[in-house]
């Protein structure tokens, strides 16, 4: 798998750059889909993966994110580009606010809170709280890109955009990765009180954990609404939580796995769309094999990131 | 060389039935008109795409059947739905003509989008109308689930009534499908209200009324449009009886000449009868689209549209005649009141 | 030999996954004899006391007891044979009390002895003290001694110790030492996997040393007390 | 600043109606290698718990280079110093042993929680820095060969070492070893002796809890014996081998020897 | 006052719906760690049984005997179908990380839900009023004979269920099976018989939930379970998961808060209350009302 990976990526890149050109519209319109999920999915990755706390809520960061840009760009007619640090920071400060009195909860507490907020929120959405949210209908109609005073409508310039995001985001899960604050939240999701017997801030680093990935969610969201040019409650529902949580699980909390996830949780079905009624039927039996075949996941996490040199003298081998 | 003709509707999910309704009469009329020679020399190709009833589903499906080519759009079923593909039928000149009665949906200019059903404005009005000044309710509530179209309707009728002078003493909502609405009820029973009008769908409206009886609570029933649906007096139960529904007159009953041929073709092909008028309601919407080809001879929507909206005489429809106002909403309308019978069928007691 | 075997172990082979860690073992014991089995960490000692109750499935190999294949069985058959095991990190019931957890070791007793609750509460007084806390708030050390209290509660005819003196006092391992003398007095066959060798060799009648995955050493504890090859792995201590 | 001195005093621990500690005070001297013991039960590893912050004692107090612990959270005492292994191991199983190591070096490292997104040249050199402290570690406990294992599959006595070295990486003034011995055999019980001492050398305070006697003999300095959470005895190694209250409830007559 | 009675009275029935069937979620959860997202799936597809067995096998009969044989026809079918599930997608996943096994519970569902929709249609079923509609008055309060039957009979399965684990050798089986499967089989119990079990009680539980609601709602959607089976998940975790009085204390609770919340406060925020309510208990008692009882020590 790790030599897999050294080619996978460049080749993975390249193919990426140049999809749009390969594709139909309405297959940019499912690439781009797959793009966004993909951000959402390594953000949802994060703490449920890297951290191990059973989040089932992720659709309302990226929903808040989405709204954000929505709201700010319908109502108070900013540009859609300038409305991304809101987008960033409200889910964040959310993310950071609801983790707050709950990060204490164990599994499937946590698990159970974390879905209330979804349902909450999605209520809140289409109760049209404050006027803003448009109700069950949503907000239409939003614009497009314009960057430098280039209006970016098509499909192809939102699919850049959106390739723009997942690479950002790989950046980020890349430092995260090689840094103290990436190695905690493993260390506390396999065993925290070891952890915390260690020097680890238990809370500290779960709160950062939802902040961070909800932040990242957040753009997710605003790449969202500009791709729909509309955003409406049901987008970001529990259902639609349960698909990402699910992304991490079936792909396996890493990268490629994030991405495989996706592509078989969302791209897959899309593909089969003719076999109508049975789609969702065969699906599910398709996820059921995935796991009993692959019962960490696609491509499970690898642990071991160390430098190189600290590897050498191994004598015996494995 | 083909005519494509798009069919945006859900095939599967919640409202199943009804997308494939719209599915199978789009299909039924094709035949017909490809029987007859086609469309200026054109045959039809018909294209469905299952937006399932959502909204994002929907938005792929807009750019699926754009990009396939269609001229034209039949659907969606739900307001949702047809609001959700509207900006890109507008943005690629398809022509998209649905049920849906949300207001908002002819509120943002798009020449593109025609309703073949009435808003809820109108069917609010009319039924503002029936209880404040026919009915001379006292004690009105209103409620609603979440969904555009309901919620919409609702309000509507909530701020008609208000214009009326009427009094609405609880607005409520419940949530679709959650089946238990005792506690709405059971709250509302203490307001002793005069009628309850319920702007959502039978599958809900059925167990509401039957609840409602259950709880004692003596007020009428009133179901809008969406709760016309032979389920709703099985759901209801020995409670349906007496229960009132508001819409525009039935399939069964439509008395126009061309409704009897294709309702009996419908059946002959499909094996039962179209699942609601809302089907057929989008059948008009296509035969009026085909018309206005025919009459500019021309697959220009752009001139197709302003050749429709701007017709001396309406063209006889299915569920009545049919034409389209400036903003894109469908001309006239006649609404009316049917109450359900003991053996389920309904009777017509007031006609607008 | 082979006339009064009541349990043997021909060529075993068991491995997790890829990775063999018992590379064909054999070895019998008679009835009412003590055997110990000893060796180093990782040389598969648990391995092998799970593999006899079925826990793990063997690759190859036969284990026989009383003249039946054990291999093919399921654990909860085994147990009902009369094999009973003290598992390593004693895996109590931890949310039952200790009372609670006694009652399941009798489980395949259709009813419960109250003779026997009344032995394990006299060979561990101390179980009897705590019989209504809960199993996972007791020290280590009593954890253990319900552990193996639990293990005789069905009455066995062979009970596997896997290293029963691990984090006990000095004064209770030699009372439960004592107990295991008491109860192969009573005709119970016992196998016991140690590390305190000297302790076990004591006890035993006979031992056998496991290596890697394969038996170094075989024979009668005194002939392994004076073999130079265990004095200086296992009894390398200054004294 | 205040010599590397532990003192507890009349520290209480009470669960329900029982009394794990019972009054219990005790000063464990710089330097020193400090051994707790006494019956299963007695309350040592309770002790261990109240004094890294996992329980909270409800009287008495536990001051480390005079300053009090109690009420302070784990990893604020670990960052003063303290750190532990457990009874029953608890590694990240499925992390590498350099990753395990490493999370050793976490109160040391000085990157802040943003460097989690963003990385700064000082954090990047930070990380190489406390690389090159695991290495340090691997070598010290010879681990080198496993560096790149997952730990949860090593054998048990490598495990052990592989606790010992995430608890170093901390670089402790204060190690506390709950039978570190438990389940090794007696030779690779006299290569962890040696380890120990190899610790002690660089400075730090040994506390440790064992049962196994000849190894606590040779290892302590000090002893202080617990019975039923109350203080027993305590003083040198060869004072409490000989005292009449340890031999009845924690040792055993020699008789059979 | 009267509202409040009729409020109590509807909260405790739609309440012990939930509760039979969080009753079976706990089960499941108890021995296996695993959230069952099927279980309400099933629930849902057990209605449709028992209306195709009325119409089908019971030849539309609507004698007591007939509606007490539906029930038990139901409850064996649902049972072998639970027992399937185990087989096909939990089995294989036992020593899988527990994630694994809840996504193949999520995939579950989805094969449940659509296998209903293809083989009863994706519209609405109706049941025939097989309870006669009688109503008793109190003063202001109505109550139906339906809800006397769902209350009474559900509160008699918890109780039997209740004795069933905590006094019978059976009962401490399951429980010792649902701390440590290995420590178990080292007992003589033979777990997987015991898991079997498991999905035996807990489907015939939610057949019976389904039953009621069909007979008591009338109305049934392929998708109606995934509601049922989620609320009744939040209460079994409300009540402290793996705990049987826990479920059927939090299954009570949420139908309770369900009224009260819609009859007192609002029907628009009723959800967003009802959950607010619940992360806040959450909150104060972070592992449920009644608890998980946990040991854990180091
Ligand atoms: N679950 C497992 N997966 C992979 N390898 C394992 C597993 N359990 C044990 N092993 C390996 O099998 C070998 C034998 O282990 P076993 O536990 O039988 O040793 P042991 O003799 O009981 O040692 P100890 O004295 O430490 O208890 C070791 O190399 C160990 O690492
Ligand atoms: N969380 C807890 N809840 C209730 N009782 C507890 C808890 N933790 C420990 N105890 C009890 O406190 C007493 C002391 O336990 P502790 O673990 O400190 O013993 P110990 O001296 O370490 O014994 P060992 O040598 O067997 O490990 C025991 O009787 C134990 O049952
Ligand atoms: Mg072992
Ligand atoms: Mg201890």
């Amino acid at each position: 798998m790790e030599k897999l990976q050294r080619f996978g990526y460049p080749v993975f890149f390249a193919v990426m750059a140049v999809l749009p050109h390969l594709l139909n519209p309405r297959w940019q319109a499912v690439a781009i889909t797959f793009l966004i999920f993909a951000v959402v999915a390594l953000s949802q990755d994060i703490v449920l993966g890297k951290c191990g706390m059973f989040n089932m809520g992720q659709a309302l960061f990226f929903g808040l994110g989405a709204y954000a840009t929505a709201i700010l760009n319908s109502k108070f007619g900013w540009p859609m580009l300038a409305t991304i640090p809101v987008a960033i920071l409200v889910p964040a400060l959310f993310g950071i606010l609801l983790a707050g009195p709950i990060v204490h909860l164990r599994g499937d507490y946590l698990l159970v809170t974390t879905i209330g907020f979804n349902i909450v929120f999605v209520q809140v959405l289409q109760n049209d709280l404050g006027g803003l949210t448009g109700g069950p209908n949503g907000i239409f109609g939003l614009d497009a890109m314009n960057l430098f005073g280039l209006r970016l409508a098509s499909q192809v310039s939102v699919y850049y955009f959106a390739f723009a995001v997942l690479l950002f985001t790989l950046w980020l899960m890349h430092n995260l990765e090689t840094s103290k604050a990436g190695r905690a939240l493993h260390y506390l999701r396999e065993d925290q009180l070891a952890a915390e017997s260690i020097g680890i801030n238990a809370r500290v680093y779960k709160i950062f954990a939802f902040g961070l990935s909800a932040g990242i969610a957040g753009l997710a969201g605003t790449v969202y609404a500009t791709q729909y040019s509309a955003v409406s409650p049901e987008a970001f529902d529990f259902i639609q939580s349960v698909l990402f949580f699910s992304i991490v699980i079936v792909g396996g909390s890493s990268v490629p796995g994030v991405l495989l996830g996706v592509f078989v949780m969302f791209v897959l079905p899309e593909i089969f769309r003719e076999f109508a009624t049975w789609r969702f039927f065969i699906f599910g039996f398709a996820m059921i094999l995935a796991m009993i075949l692959r019962p960490r996941g696609i491509w499970p996490a690898k642990f071991g990131r160390i430098p190189a040199y600290l590897v050498k003298e191994s004598k015996h081998g494995a | 060389d083909t005519l494509k003709v798009g069919v945006q509707a859900p095939i599967t999910g919640s409202y199943a039935n009804e997308g494939q309704g719209i599915d199978n009469g789009v299909r039924l009329l094709a035949e017909q008109i490809n029987a007859k020679g086609g469309v200026l020399g054109k045959k039809i190709e018909v294209i469905t795409c299952d937006d399932q009833g959502t909204a994002m589903a929907a938005a792929i499906c807009a750019k699926d059947l754009v990009n396939q080519g269609v001229k034209m759009v039949i659907g969606s079923y739900t307001s949702t739905c047809a609001e959700a593909a509207q900006k890109t039928y507008f943005d690629a000149g398809v022509i998209q003509t649905s049920d849906g009665t949300a207001d908002s949906l002819t509120e943002k200019g798009y020449w593109t989008f025609l309703r073949n059903s009435f808003p809820n404005s109108a069917e609010a009005e009319f039924a503002a109308n029936y209880m404040v000044k026919v009915k001379k309710y006292k004690r009105i509530v209103i409620i609603s689930d979440f969904s555009t179209y309901a919620d919409g309707l609702a309000n509507a009728t909530e701020a008609a009534v208000k214009k009326l002078g009427g009094n609405v003493v609880s607005r409520d909502k419940i949530k679709a499908d959650s089946q238990n609405f005792t506690p709405v009820l059971t709250r509302i029973k203490a307001k002793n209200p005069d009628v309850i009008f319920f702007a959502g769908y039978y599958t809900d409206g059925g167990q509401l009324r039957a609840q409602q009886v259950a709880l004692g609570i003596k007020a009428d029933f009133i179901g809008g449009d969406a709760n016309d649906n032979p389920d709703f007096a099985k759901l209801a139960g020995s409670a349906a009886k007496g229960a009132y529904i508001v819409n525009v007159p039935s399939p069964d009953v439509l008395p126009y000449d061309i409704a009897k041929s294709f309702i009996a073709a419908y059946k002959k092909k499909y094996g039962i009868m179209p699942a609601s008028i809302w089907g057929l309601m989008n059948i008009d919407g296509m035969r009026a689209i085909i018309h206005g080809m025919e009459q500019t001879k021309s697959f220009d929507t752009k001139k197709v549209v302003e050749y429709l909206k701007n017709m001396k005489e309406p063209l006889p429809g299915i569920t009545g005649p049919i034409a389209f106002a400036e903003d894109g909403n469908r001309k006239g309308g006649s609404y009316v009141v049917k109450m359900i019978q003991a053996d389920g069928s309904y009777k017509h007691v007031y006609v607008q | 030999m082979s006339k009064d075997v009541l349990f043997e172990i021909e060529d075993l082979h068991v491995s997790y996954g890829s990775i063999a860690a018992i590379k064909g073992i054999s070895l019998q014991v008679r009835k009412g004899e003590i055997v110990t089995i000893l060796g180093a960490n990782g040389a598969g000692k648990t391995t092998t006391m799970r593999t006899i109750s079925q826990l793990i499935k063997a690759k190859s190999g036969s284990i026989r007891f009383k003249g039946r294949e054990l291999t093919r069985m399921s654990a909860h058959q085994v147990v009902r044979l009369g094999i009973s095991h003290s598992p390593e990190g004693r895996r109590v019931f931890g949310i039952l009390t200790v009372e609670e957890n006694l009652l399941l070791g009798a489980f395949t007793r259709k009813k419960v002895d109250p003779e026997i609750l009344r032995w394990v509460y006299e060979l561990f007084p101390r179980l009897e003290e705590r019989k209504k806390q809960l199993a996972g708030t007791l020290s280590g050390g009593e954890q253990q001694m319900l552990a193996i209290g639990r293990a005789l509660m069905s009455n066995p005819e062979m009970l596997l110790l896997d290293e029963p003196s691990l984090g006990i006092a000095p004064i209770l391992v030699k009372a439960i030492f004592e107990q295991i003398r008491e109860i192969a007095r009573k005709g119970v066959t016992v196998l016991l996997v140690e590390q305190n060798a000297k302790a076990a060799l004591k006890l035993a009648d006979r031992g056998y040393v496991l290596d890697v995955g394969r038996i170094a050493l075989a024979g009668t504890s005194e002939e392994l007390l004076a073999s130079p090859k265990v004095q200086e792995a296992y009894l390398g201590k200054k004294h | 600043m205040a010599p590397n001195e532990l003192i507890l005093k009349n520290v209480t621990k009470r669960f329900g109606g029982l009394v794990a500690v019972d009054d219990l005070s005790m000063t464990v001297a710089p330097g020193q290698i400090y051994g707790l013991i006494g019956p299963n039960g007695a309350g040592k590893t309770t002790v261990f718990n109240n004094i890294t912050g996992i329980y909270r004692p409800e009287e008495g107090s536990i001051r480390w280079r005079g300053e009090e612990l109690v009420g302070l959270p784990p990893h604020k005492i670990v960052a003063r110093g303290i750190v532990r292994t457990f009874q029953t191991i608890r590694l990240f199983g499925e992390m590498s042993v350099a990753e395990n190591i490493m999370s050793g070096r976490h109160i040391r490292s000085s990157q802040g929680w943003w460097h989690g997104i963003v990385h700064t040249p000082g954090s990047r050199r930070d990380e190489r820095e406390n690389w090159k402290k695991v290495e340090e570690q691997l070598e010290f406990f010879d681990l080198g060969e496993y560096a790149a294992m997952p730990a949860g599959s090593l054998p048990y006595g490598i495990q052990r070492r592989v606790e010992m070295a995430r608890a170093m990486a901390v670089d402790p003034t204060l190690l506390i070893l709950d039978e570190p011995a438990a389940g090794l055999n007696d030779a690779e019980t006299l290569q962890l002796l040696e380890t120990i001492f190899r610790i002690r050398d660089k400075g730090v305070t040994i506390l440790l809890i064992e049962h196994d006697m000849d190894m606590v003999m040779e290892a302590t300095d000090y002893l202080t014996v617990l019975n039923f959470g109350k203080k027993i005895a305590e003083g040198t190694p060869e004072e409490i081998q000989q005292n009449p209250a340890v031999i009845e409830a924690y040792l055993g007559s020699e008789d059979d020897e | 006052m009267d509202i409040f009675l009729q409020q109590l009275a509807n909260g405790l029935t739609i309440g012990s719906m939930f509760a039979l069937v969080a009753l079976g979620y706990t089960m499941v959860y108890g021995v296996m760690r695993l959230i069952n997202f099927a279980h309400g799936d099933l629930v849902a597809a057990s209605a449709f049984v028992g209306l195709t067995i009325y119409t089908q096998v019971m030849g539309q009969a609507t004698s007591l005997a007939a509606v007490i044989a539906i029930f038990l026809l139901t409850a064996g079918v649902m049972a072998c179908v639970g027992v399937l599930l185990e087989r096909l997608a939990y089995r294989p996943l036992r020593t899988a990380p527990r994630l694994s096994a809840v996504v193949s519970a999520l995939g579950a569902s989805l094969v449940i839900q659509n296998g209903v929709m293809l083989i009863w249609g994706p519209q609405m079923r109706i049941f025939p009023e097989l309870v006669p509609q009688v109503y008793y008055t109190f003063g202001g309060v109505v109550i139906s004979l339906m809800q006397v039957i769902i209350l009474v009979l559900s509160l008699v399965l918890m109780i039997a269920l209740y004795l069933f684990v905590e006094k019978t050798r059976m009962g401490a089986a399951i429980r010792a099976a649902s701390i440590d499967q290995d420590a178990a089989r080292l007992m003589g119990i033979n777990v997987n018989q015991i898991i079997v079990l498991i999905f035996v009680i807990g489907s015939s539980l939610g057949a019976v939930g389904g039953l009621f609601i069909g007979l008591y709602y009338r109305g049934i959607t392929f998708n109606m379970g995934w509601q049922y089976g989620l609320y009744a998940f939040i209460a079994a975790i409300i009540g402290g998961i793996g705990n049987i009085p826990g479920a059927m204390l939090g299954g009570m609770l949420l139908g309770l808060f369900n009224a009260f919340i819609a009859g007192y406060v609002s029907s628009t925020w009723a959800d967003a209350f009802t959950f607010i309510l619940l992360i806040v208990i959450l909150i104060v008692r972070p592992t449920g009302i009644l608890g998980e009882r946990v040991a854990e020590k180091v």
